[in-house]
């Protein structure tokens, strides 16, 4: 089954104007910062809030259409939804609600919640089938929203940050099933995530929405590679710097100056940092690296086996070290050092946002 | 017109003020209300306020501490419960009287001029329950004329035979013959002969607990006087 | 943290209402309680059974009970969907169509008589069509009890159960939308579970309304044995004729009231007893 | 998807409920909407003003709306407190509680006068004490009209506002305590907001009950001119001695609901207007 | 303040029975998977859930105790509590529920908007202030959760994943003015998270709880380092191994032999290999390495500086890859390939649970 749709949300403070296409089979993960529009998306592909503008078509059929009026209501439109907020029936166990939807599509009680324990079992629920809903654990709700989706196979699936409240084990559990059962199937998805390790594992594309339209998409390592923005760089871990190159310099709107490859072409440009290319000395560094700036400690960010160490000065860096590095430095919030980076790992690229 | 000067009751006692609370049956509405302006007017200082209800309603209220100087009833039973009660002041007089008549729905359709016609096929009488003086009245008639009716329903109360009747859902009811009059164009009456009639008599009488005795004597007098006599003749109500 | 919390060391562990809402509820209950004592105060015992066992207050409650149960049935059969339109969908005159539907709360009960009369009467806008169409008459008429019942019942049913859906969240509601279900069915299985409370409540108003009306009742259905004579009818001749019944009566009413009401498990009511650690 | 899909490209956009509901809710609606289009259709016109602009009426009509208007204030003030303690607090008897609150919904009218005097009448349970303590003699006062419209009307309001206070999530209420905010700020500021359509519903209820009320009062209170004849007294007793002004009289009691319950804004029932796309 | 609790609660199938104890202006982190019972913990402290057993006292003084049968009113306690499902006021816009403790506490109402709109802004959410809570993003709700509960000041904070529907700009900005606030204040927190970088930024300790009990407890290092359990091991990113040690060769309950430093203690013990330490090999490779096993690749998580591979053979195992590391593999899931791990490589830890 493939999406394409236009879709054009007006909230009385917010304008949402976007388009989105999945096509057969694939799933598409949609990024971008709170507030930008994702979960409104979500519920106008559903059918939950009619279009104000746009279309939204699948396959060939048109579910939504502002200029003709055709509104194919929600139950018909087949398509599997988890909701950022759940939306169980607290009325209403774990098995049943999961046995909801097949339920309703006419499957007989009993067939129903065989299928529906099946869901259970694979989202390690089986101890909690019989459990009002109101009493799980925050985790155990969202795979019960989950399962309810998944259980009667819609043809598209639309996931709202569907493993935000999971643990990392079962998270990892739960993403490795959804793949499994995403491939395995004909369906597609549309995931919705702020954990760029979901879109790596389960998304063929990406879509970056923010404030409300779409900045970046494509696949993966291309968006990853040249981010378009802030938040994609934020997002990736990789240092972002827009500005303009002149002669292998870019030179930044604060008058920052950085060396970058002497073949990069003149214009406005990203430049990208990785952060392990990211030097850190206690005293000024002497040597081949061109880019050297006086900077702050403002945050450090230990994992067992990598720091991220979070820097201001005349740009704001992140940099990484290994745990021998870390501990020759011992840095500490507050601490004032020197950073470099060599002119020959910078990479750029163009800005089209401008 | 009589004015004050030559008001046997007004004469007798010029000093009468206050208010006068009475509680009477509803079927008495229209005339005591008449009667209350010209007691007024007899008696400017005097305000008198009148409770209408069923009479047994007024009966309850009164064992319960009613506080009403005079309570004129539509039938002598509940004057007794009161009097069983040591309520009342003085024995009680009959001041009015009431007469039975058929009441028939507007332009009489049903063509009934006698009780006999009542037995029609297809024809809805209503009457009244047997615990109400009405209900026992009808009976009583329908008895002594040898005529057997089958009611569609027993009415608690007169109104409720008015309101099908004069509604058009029911054909034909037994009711007083004042309840006829009050209503008016919505209805008409076909008298019932003499010999067959019942005399429904109303007492009224001063309570023991009255707060105003004097204007409470007043009234009884007026109501038994020409003035009152005349208003309840306007009124369909026969003499005592 | 302050010396309250030391003043509190002998603190009730459960959870208690403050001391006022007791109080004032306090007074509440003692309203309602108060006549229902002076009530079974003033009832005759020792014949009270020789009055209930009356074969025709056997037959008044026979017909009260069969007819304020289909009265209740027709309230929810008919109030819910009413409800539902009300709550849910704009419609132009909506508040209108809601007004009207209350009316009959304020109606004087004589007035809801000659009203359904003018409607369903003989003589009403609808009452030869329907002995036409259906031959049926409703005034004298059992089924005419049960109307006047519906009609002045009903509307406790309607607002009740409308002001249910409207706190509704309806999240919930759209959800089982996208899982499949028409609106009849996450009406079924997702709102109407939501609201038991409220169709309870809503049912044993109308009920007890139903049960308990009289004037509507006798002005359009008339008075007559097994027929149309339901227990507040009989309650009220008898209040003329032998008041001891009449008290024994409505103790008897009130009985079946308070099994009814009292047999209503807090589970239907809603809400789970968890909040009572108690 | 499949050809159900095809056949609706002229599909409405808006939502609109399904053709059975509507039928269902037309049908109800006609039902209520019929007695008055009669009743309407048999008021004389031509002296509706005069038999209207009485002194007597208007008279009534003013104690009518003073009454009722205090008893619903009593009743939403006592039976505000009431429905929470029932609501949420476990306590023995709490049904049994419950119930007798709710049974002057069946009492028949005039039952529901006596039982009055059986506990605030001069003989009554309550009656010494309350002259003794307060000089206060409720019966046949005006006093005593908002006691028998209170007493017939705050049921509905406490079952309404308990059901809702049921179906109420409390998990605010709990984040409203970790807040630092009383049991009762709580109340006030998260919980009452929150089932405000059910508060509104059951003001109205119980006004429409009281302003309507009958039996009870003219037991109870009398029928004194000024004092205690309300609106549906003066309309009962113009029934006998001139049925146009009572149904006169009807009408102006229905036009003055209909006002109320139209005036009341869909926003005070709750619920946003987002659900209507029309 | 410092919090001094022992917390035993029963519900239906389930018992939690933790100790925690945190210290003046201390923050402690709590892990472990979903329905471990955190949010009970929570819901227990803050007075929501009367105890059944144990005792709840801060500072000195006794908050719950069901022995002598004192309880102090949640409104008594000075606790704010950042619910794991927000409990906002949805009939109060964003700024009113801000402002909701305040007033409670008697602040007037324009110094408590006032106050407020501070900590809307310190949120990002000034231009959502007016907004009704139904209209929020779900990041968006969670902030003004946070904020409602850091508003009043409290002197003891229950945190229950007060970061999981951010995005990660929003997220890391929230945790560094989060950790601003912890510091700066006298204020105690509890911070229950599924991410540990959460634990790593912002608490001086970790507690983690596992099925109703707490599993381990102290150091951050300590407890990545020494991982007690499975679910541990798996949040660090570490593989952990459990057998029985005898002369330098640790022994799995399926029989698999892993070679160990040999200066390692006998007896029960697990086995840590951090996933940088696994090599892999297309062939069977040769040399020093003593522990070789035939695996299968079952996942990749590919990161712009770093790829993990999850593998499936006689232990599961995860190794880390750099980048040019994994573009001379080439992997795919379900690739046969060796993966090694030096002895020298194996970290050890006792295994005290048995
Ligand atoms: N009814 C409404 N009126 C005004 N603004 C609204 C309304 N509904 C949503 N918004 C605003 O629209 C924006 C988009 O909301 P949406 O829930 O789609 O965001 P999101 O991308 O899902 O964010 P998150 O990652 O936080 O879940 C938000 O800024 C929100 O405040
Ligand atoms: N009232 C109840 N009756 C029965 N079981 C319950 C009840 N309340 C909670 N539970 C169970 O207790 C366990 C602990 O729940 P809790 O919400 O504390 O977990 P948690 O650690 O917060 O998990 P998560 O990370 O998913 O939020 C869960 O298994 C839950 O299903
Ligand atoms: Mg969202
Ligand atoms: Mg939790």
């Amino acid at each position: 089954m493939s999406l394409h749709a236009r879709v054009v949300a007006e909230l009385s403070t917010f304008r949402l104007d976007v388009d989105v296409d999945i096509e057969d089979g694939e799933t598409v993960a949609v990024l971008g910062p709170n507030g930008a529009g994702k979960s409104t998306l979500v519920k106008a592909i559903a059918g939950l809030r009619p279009l104000d503008e746009g279309f939204v078509r699948i396959d060939s059929i048109v579910f939504d259409d502002p200029d003709t009026g055709v509104f194919v209501a929600p139950e018909q439109r087949n398509i599997g939804v988890v909701f950022q907020d759940h939306r169980l029936f607290p009325q209403l166990d774990a098995l049943d609600n999961v046995a909801f939807g097949l339920r309703a599509r006419g499957m007989s009680r009993t067939e129903a919640r065989r299928v529906a324990r099946a869901w259970l079992d694979r989202m390690h629920l089986s101890d909690h089938a019989a459990q009002k809903l109101d009493t799980l654990s925050g985790g155990q709700a969202q795979r019960v929203a989950l399962a309810r989706a998944l259980a009667s196979e819609p043809r598209l699936l639309l996931l709202d940050e569907p493993l935000a409240a999971l643990d990392a084990a079962t998270r990892a559990e739960v993403r490795r099933d959804l793949r499994t059962h995403l491939t395995g199937t004909t369906a597609s998805a549309l995931l919705i995530t702020h954990d760029p390790v979901d879109a790596y594992a389960l998304a063929d594309r990406v879509i970056v929405i923010e404030d409300g339209r779409v900045t970046q998409s494509g696949d993966l390592s291309e968006v990853t590679t040249h981010p378009q923005s802030r938040y994609v760089a934020d997002l990736v871990g990789t240092n972002l710097v827009p500005g303009t190159i002149d002669a292998g310099v870019l030179r930044t709107s604060d008058g920052v100056s950085i060396a970058v490859p002497a073949d990069s072409p003149d214009g406005p440009a990203f430049a990208s940092i990785r952060p392990g290319s990211v030097a850190l000395h206690r005293s000024e560094p002497e040597g081949s690296a061109r880019n050297v700036w006086l900077v702050e400690v403002i945050e450090l960010d230990v994992r067992a086996d990598r720091i991220r160490v979070r820097l201001d000065g005349p740009i704001g860096l992140v940099a990484e070290l290994t745990p021998p590095g870390h501990e020759a430095l011992a840095l500490r919030p507050g601490d004032r050092i020197w950073a470099s980076v060599k002119a020959s790992e910078v990479g750029i690229s163009e800005d089209f946002s401008r | 017109r009589t004015s004050p000067g030559n008001n046997p009751s007004g004469t007798a006692t010029p000093g009468i003020s206050g208010n006068l609370s009475i509680s009477a049956a509803a079927s008495l509405q229209g005339a005591f209300t008449e009667m209350a302006a010209a007691f007024e007017n007899a008696h400017p200082k005097v305000s008198v306020s009148i409770n209408f209800g069923a009479s047994s309603t007024l009966a309850r209220q009164i064992i319960d501490g009613a506080p009403v100087d005079v309570f004129a009833s539509a039938d002598q039973t509940t004057m007794t419960k009161v009097a069983d009660a040591q309520l009342l002041r003085d024995i009680p007089t009959v001041f009015a009287t009431n007469s039975l008549e058929i009441i028939v729905r507007k332009g009489n359709p049903s063509s009934i001029d006698s009780l006999a016609d009542l037995t029609g096929t297809g024809l809805i009488y209503v009457t009244c329950a047997p615990e109400v003086p009405i209900g026992r009245y009808a009976a009583e008639a329908l008895l002594d004329a040898g005529v057997t009716v089958k009611p569609a329903s027993f009415e608690p109360d007169v109104k409720g035979i008015v309101t099908k009747v004069s509604s058009g859902e029911a054909d034909a009811g037994i009711v007083y013959r004042t309840d006829v009059l009050a209503a008016g164009k919505t209805a008409a009456g076909v008298a019932i002969p003499d010999q067959f009639d019942v005399r429904a008599t109303y007492p009224q009488a001063v309570l023991m607990s009255s707060p105003n005795e004097t204007a409470a004597s007043a009234w009884m007098s007026f109501i038994s006087g020409a003035e009152g006599q005349a208003i309840l003749r306007a009124y369909g109500f026969g003499q005592p | 943290m302050n010396s309250t919390v030391g003043d509190r060391r002998r603190a009730r562990r459960t959870n208690r209402p403050p001391v006022l809402a007791v109080l004032m509820a306090g007074i509440a209950v003692a309203f309602f309680a108060l006549p229902f004592f002076g009530l079974l105060w003033r009832v005759p015992w020792s014949e009270a059974w020789s009055l209930l066992t009356d074969p025709e207050s056997l037959k008044a409650l026979r017909l009260s009970v069969y007819c304020s149960l289909w009265a209740t049935a027709l309230a929810v059969v008919f109030g819910t969907p009413l409800a539902w339109v009300l709550a849910r969908y704009g419609f132009p005159g909506r508040r209108i169509v809601r007004a009207l539907c209350l009316l009959s709360l304020v109606l004087p009960p004589v007035v809801g008589g000659v009203a359904l009369f003018a409607a369903f009467g003989r003589r009403g806008l609808l009452g030869d069509p329907l002995f036409d169409w259906f031959g049926v008459r409703l005034p004298f008429s059992t089924a005419g009890v049960v109307l006047a019942q519906t009609f002045v019942g009903m509307p406790f049913f309607v607002l009740t159960v409308e002001a249910a859906l409207r706190g509704l969240d309806r999240r919930a509601e759209d959800a089982a939308r996208t899982l499949g279900a028409s609106p009849w069915y996450a009406f079924r299985r997702v709102t109407l579970p939501a609201i038991k409370p409220a169709l309870f409540a809503g049912a044993v108003l109308a009920w007890a309304r139903a049960f308990g009306e009289f004037g509507a009742t006798i002005t359009f259905a008339g008075n007559f044995p097994g027929r149309t004579r339901t227990l507040p009818l009989a309650v009220y001749l008898a209040l003329e004729s032998n008041p001891g019944q009449a008290l024994v009566l409505s103790v008897f009413m009130i009985a079946i009231s308070f099994a009814v009401i009292v047999g209503l498990r807090d589970r239907w009511l809603g809400g789970s007893s968890d909040g009572d650690p108690t």
